[in-house]
């Protein structure tokens, strides 16, 4: 009669119901709902690319670039917050609010491009971390220009390049000994 | 018996006053029981009056005139027959009785199985069908032993009265006829492992299936008056104070039957529901066996 | 007259929509139908569309109750396209994250099977043993059903705390030892309604291509952890169950015993895991090619099949859910028996019909 | 019995190949219904079949089998949209093939009736094959009405 100790066992320890809204809170490891730090994002678009609900989009404009998020669509797998590459993503703790509108929680963060410092026009975002993986040893030359608008960079790009083919040619030049 | 008398005892106590209070009570208690074996809360003290109430407030569905007329008068006559049994209850074995209530008994008894089978067949739904068929065989099935049982007692007793009965049945075999007893009730009460007329995860609500608002609510009364008379019964066999001022028998009586709630909801919450077959095979085998015994013990004696 | 009595697509019965005609004479069973896809999502097809990351994502919502077997099944089909090694620490949380969801999945399939013979004390004390482990799953990796642990080339998440696992999972195998196995197999109510019913035969099991639990109560010792072991299982001591009895109460002993078998895994996997790295490459290069991946669910034998091209989406995803194999065997269980076994025994299977559906 | 002695009965022993995920043969012009028999009587459990669309705009199809806990992937390819159906040696084939005839209208020939397993009755089999009349596919979730009606707004 072991059924008997499990009643036994039920009727001495009391009922185990836990009365609303005596929740326990959840696990240290819990995934909630996705916020974003703009100060951070690279506007890369990896977010987008790995959601797998279209919970995330990610829309470049010309002088910034929109992150928007629906809790509702959200499956919270977490998988942006893996890949972010500058750790701008991040999941809540706690389980969040209730709502009662479809696309209530819906979150928008507008991502603005720093401005070029030649021009003034919109540049893309950098971050340290990312740019020590892409390129190794970052010369100083690199970083400098890292932080130019598309235009001035390919600008300067150019004006170096033709400043070492100058001089290459200058040196050819003499060597022909014309 | 005098008509005042008769009418206390059907409307005050063990009638009307008395059972339907003691019927939610009982109802409640057994969840309560059920909840706290399984670890759980349960339902608040006037659950089973609050939900009475929430169905009869509510609008009934239209149905074709004949069947809205029989689905309520059915679910009446079970409620009105079972009060009828609770007023013949010999709570006072010496006040009042006659010769032949417990035929009277035994029928009425018997009249809310069988509004619950027609209940099931006239609310034309398959699965409410299915569970008046159940019923059926159920009723038939515990019958056997239920009657056996009763007879025992009347031949042990050599009365054919409630009364009688109750004071003067042999130990022995009033010992044996109530474990028989006791036994029945499960399946009428649609209680484990016998509730196999009631089971939702094959057929829903069974023969109530297709009833709902006001008719559900006299199904509800119904069933908690059952509880009353069916505890009840035994309780006044089982424990005849003859001799006792009439607030220790009600005291006792009240008691006893409490006992025995608590006792059928503990076992209730310890097994597993029985399919039909083995239901019925129980009762034709085992429950027959203990009321046969206590049958053969009555005689012996005499 | 026999009257088809129609179970589903919604009933107290069953907690996914699917439907099962029968017909009976009386109280028996003389032919059964099942009709599912109640719950059609076109996953399959949704994949096609996807990139391997997001497929993995979208592959964990085809069930809600086993989502771990169908990525780490996904992720071992893109491991073996694109000749990834996955670490040997990762292997270990692998096996603890499938064992855990294991004892999940037949806990709860035990709290219902016991639901459906009016048995809801037991009922009760399987779910309570449950959420136990339910707990040590959200706190390995944040939430309760959809974990999320596998990418291709490890798992995301470490197991922070192998002490709380393990000391949650000795108590589950006690209580299992000590109260659940005892009642289920002495219980005189339940072997009534289990003992002698919905009989599965042998040949029916091959013909039918039963898999997992249903198989191995019917006599077939097949078990993909222990005839094709991956992850760490080839290093792990356990047993595979099989009775030769083929009823509802040879399928309950099956995932009883497979319950404390899970036990022991998780126990030696938690002691023998080795430090070290547990995820790899973030993006894998998948090569153009088809691959074929099986691995052991709660219920039988998860089967995936996945072709490439090299791009980052796959060609072409095929999915066959243990439940696809097994619910055409409810046919041959329920012939002859009686009505009120019905539900038993098409849960006997363990179904899980959006599985199925995809 | 063993995947070898298998590949050894059915003469494809030279063409199979073996890779970590088990036996790979491909079989253009497969008896299906003698494999099945084969198999059959060899207890080589039946582990599902899998249908592609291939590049030349017919079908492989792929037979599953576990011989003992070995993977044996036996292909053919399926060009007229119909082969011999194998539900009534194998009844594990049965959803399958009713499957593949749901999402890409293969015939299995040989069967009594194909009903729908994953689409409601009636439906038009094909789902996964559909393609608008303007050559574009269509999404499974957009009825066959609905998206002859977006393409007659947009046309």
């Amino acid at each position: 009669m072991n059924i008997l100790n499990i009643i036994t066992g039920n009727v001495a320890r009391g009922p185990q119901t836990v009365r609303f809204p005596g929740r326990e809170a959840p696990a240290a490891a819990y995934r909630g709902s996705v916020t974003m730090d703009a100060a951070k994002c690279l506007a890369c678009g990896i977010c987008d690319y790995v959601c797998v609900s279209r919970a995330i989009a990610v829309t470049p404009g010309a002088a910034s670039c929109e992150w928007t998020y629906d809790p509702g669509r959200c499956t919270y797998c977490g998988r942006c917050v893996d890949h972010c590459p500058v750790a701008a993503v991040t999941q809540a703790g706690d389980r969040g609010d209730s709502y009662a509108r479809s696309g209530a929680q819906r979150a928008t963060v507008t991502v603005p491009y720093p401005a070029c410092p030649q021009c003034g026009r919109p540049a893309m975002p950098y971050n340290e971390a990312v740019l020590g993986a892409a390129f190794g040893d970052v010369s100083a030359e690199l970083r400098e220009r890292i932080h130019l608008c598309e235009r001035c960079r390919r600008r300067a790009t150019t004006a170096a390049l033709k400043a070492n083919f100058g001089a290459a040619a200058e040196t050819g030049r003499s060597d022909d000994g014309r | 018996m005098t008509v005042v008398r008769g009418l206390i005892s059907l409307l005050v106590f063990p009638g009307a006053l008395f059972a339907l209070p003691a019927g939610w009570f009982m109802m409640w208690l057994q969840r309560k029981i059920n909840a706290r074996a399984q670890g759980r809360i349960g339902p608040p003290f006037f659950q089973p009056f609050f939900d009475f109430v929430k169905l009869l407030a509510k609008e009934p569905v239209v149905r074709p005139r004949l069947q809205g007329f029989l689905m309520t008068v059915l679910p009446l006559a079970a409620v009105a027959s079972t009060l009828g049994a609770i007023a013949l209850l010999p709570v006072f074995p010496k006040a009042g009785g006659f010769s032949g209530d417990l035929v009277l008994l035994v029928s009425l008894i018997e009249v809310g199985p069988l509004c619950a089978v027609l209940g099931g067949f006239v609310s034309r739904s398959l699965y409410g069908g299915i569970g008046a068929s159940r019923e059926a065989v159920l009723t038939l099935a515990y019958n056997v032993p239920f009657l056996i049982a009763l007879f025992a007692l009347v031949a042990s007793a050599g009365s054919f009265s409630l009364a009688g009965v109750a004071l003067a049945a042999a130990w022995p075999v009033r010992v044996l006829a109530l474990i028989a007893l006791v036994a029945c009730i499960p399946v009428k009460l649609h209680l484990n492992p016998f509730s196999a007329a009631s089971a939702e995860q094959e057929i829903y609500a069974g023969s109530t299936t297709e009833y709902d608002g006001p008719r559900l609510a006299l199904w509800e009364l119904a069933h908690a008056l059952e509880w009353v008379a069916l505890t009840g019964l035994v309780a006044s066999l089982a424990f005849p104070v003859a001799d006792a001022a009439w607030p220790v028998r009600v005291v006792v009586f009240v008691a006893v039957s409490v006992a025995l709630v608590v006792v059928l909801s503990f076992a209730a919450a310890s097994t597993a529901r029985l399919k039909l077959a083995q239901t019925a095979r129980w009762f034709l085998l085992c429950g027959s066996g203990i009321a046969l015994s206590a049958l053969v013990v009555a005689f012996v004696r005499l | 007259m026999s009257p088809v009595i129609t179970m589903g697509p919604f009933h107290p019965a069953l907690e996914e929509p699917y439907k099962i005609d029968v017909v009976c004479e009386g109280e028996h069973v003389t032919d059964a139908s099942i009709r599912v896809g109640f719950n059609f999502r076109a996953i399959e097809w949704l994949a096609e569309r996807k990139n391997y990351t997001a497929d993995i994502a979208l592959f964990e919502h085809v069930c809600g109750i086993c989502s771990n077997v169908h990525t780490l099944c996904l992720s071992r089909a893109i491991e073996t396209l694109a000749g990834i090694e996955v670490p040997e620490r990762a292997q270990y949380i692998r096996v603890v994250v499938a064992e855990a969801e294991r004892l999940h999945s037949h806990l709860l399939w035990a709290g219902i099977a016991c639901e459906l013979i009016g048995f809801e004390t037991l009922f009760m004390a399987c779910f309570g043993l449950r959420e136990k482990i339910m707990d040590v799953l959200e706190a390995i990796s944040g939430n309760r059903v959809n974990y999320a642990m596998n990418r291709p080339g490890g798992v995301n998440r470490d197991i922070a705390d192998p002490g709380a696992v393990l000391a949650a999972v000795r108590a589950i195998a006690d209580a299992t030892s000590k109260q659940l196995i005892p009642v289920l197999t002495t219980d005189a109510t339940v072997r009534a309604r289990c003992a002698g019913v919905g009989v599965l035969t042998r040949a029916d099991a091959i013909a039918y291509g039963a898999v997992g639990p249903t198989a191995r109560a019917s006599g077939l010792p097949q078990d993909i952890r222990a005839s094709a072991p991956y992850e760490a299982y080839d290093r792990l001591l356990f047993e595979v169950p099989v009775r030769q009895e083929g009823d509802v109460f040879a399928r309950v002993v099956v995932r009883a015993l497979e319950i404390l078998e899970s036990c022991r895994i998780i126990e030696q996997a938690i002691e023998q895991m080795p430090a070290g790295p547990f995820r790899g490459d973030d993006y894998p290069k998948v090569p153009a090619g088809e691959v074929c991946s099986r691995i052991e669910g709660p219920r039988g034998e998860v089967f995936y099949y996945v072709a490439s091209d090299g791009s980052d989406t796959p060609t072409r995803v095929r999915v066959r859910t243990p439940t696809f194999a097994n619910m055409p065997t409810a046919r041959p269980m329920v012939l002859g028996q009686t009505f009120a076994d019905v539900p038993l025994i098409q849960a006997s299977l363990d179904p899980c019909y959006s599985c199925t559906d995809r | 019995m063993d995947a070898e002695s298998i590949l050894h009965m059915l003469d494809v022993e030279s063409a199979a190949e073996h890779r970590t995920d088990g036996w790979w043969v491909d079989v253009p012009d497969l008896d299906v219904r003698g494999l099945a028999t084969l198999m059959r009587t060899r207890e080589v459990r039946f582990v599902t079949l899998t249908g592609t669309p291939d590049t030349a705009g017919g079908y492989r199809l792929i037979y599953h089998w576990d011989a003992d806990g070995a993977l044996l992937n036996i292909a053919t390819t399926v060009s007229a949209g119909c082969i011999a159906s194998i539900a009534d040696i194998w009844p594990a084939a049965d959803w399958v093939e009713r499957e593949l005839r749901d999402y890409y209208a293969l015939v299995f020939e040989g069967r009594a009736e194909t009903p729908t397993l994953m689409l409601l009755e009636g439906d038009e089999p094909g789902l996964f094959s559909r393609t608008s009349a303007a050559g574009r596919e269509i999404d499974p979730a957009v009825t066959a009405r609905d998206a002859a009606e977006a393409e007659r707004k947009e046309s």
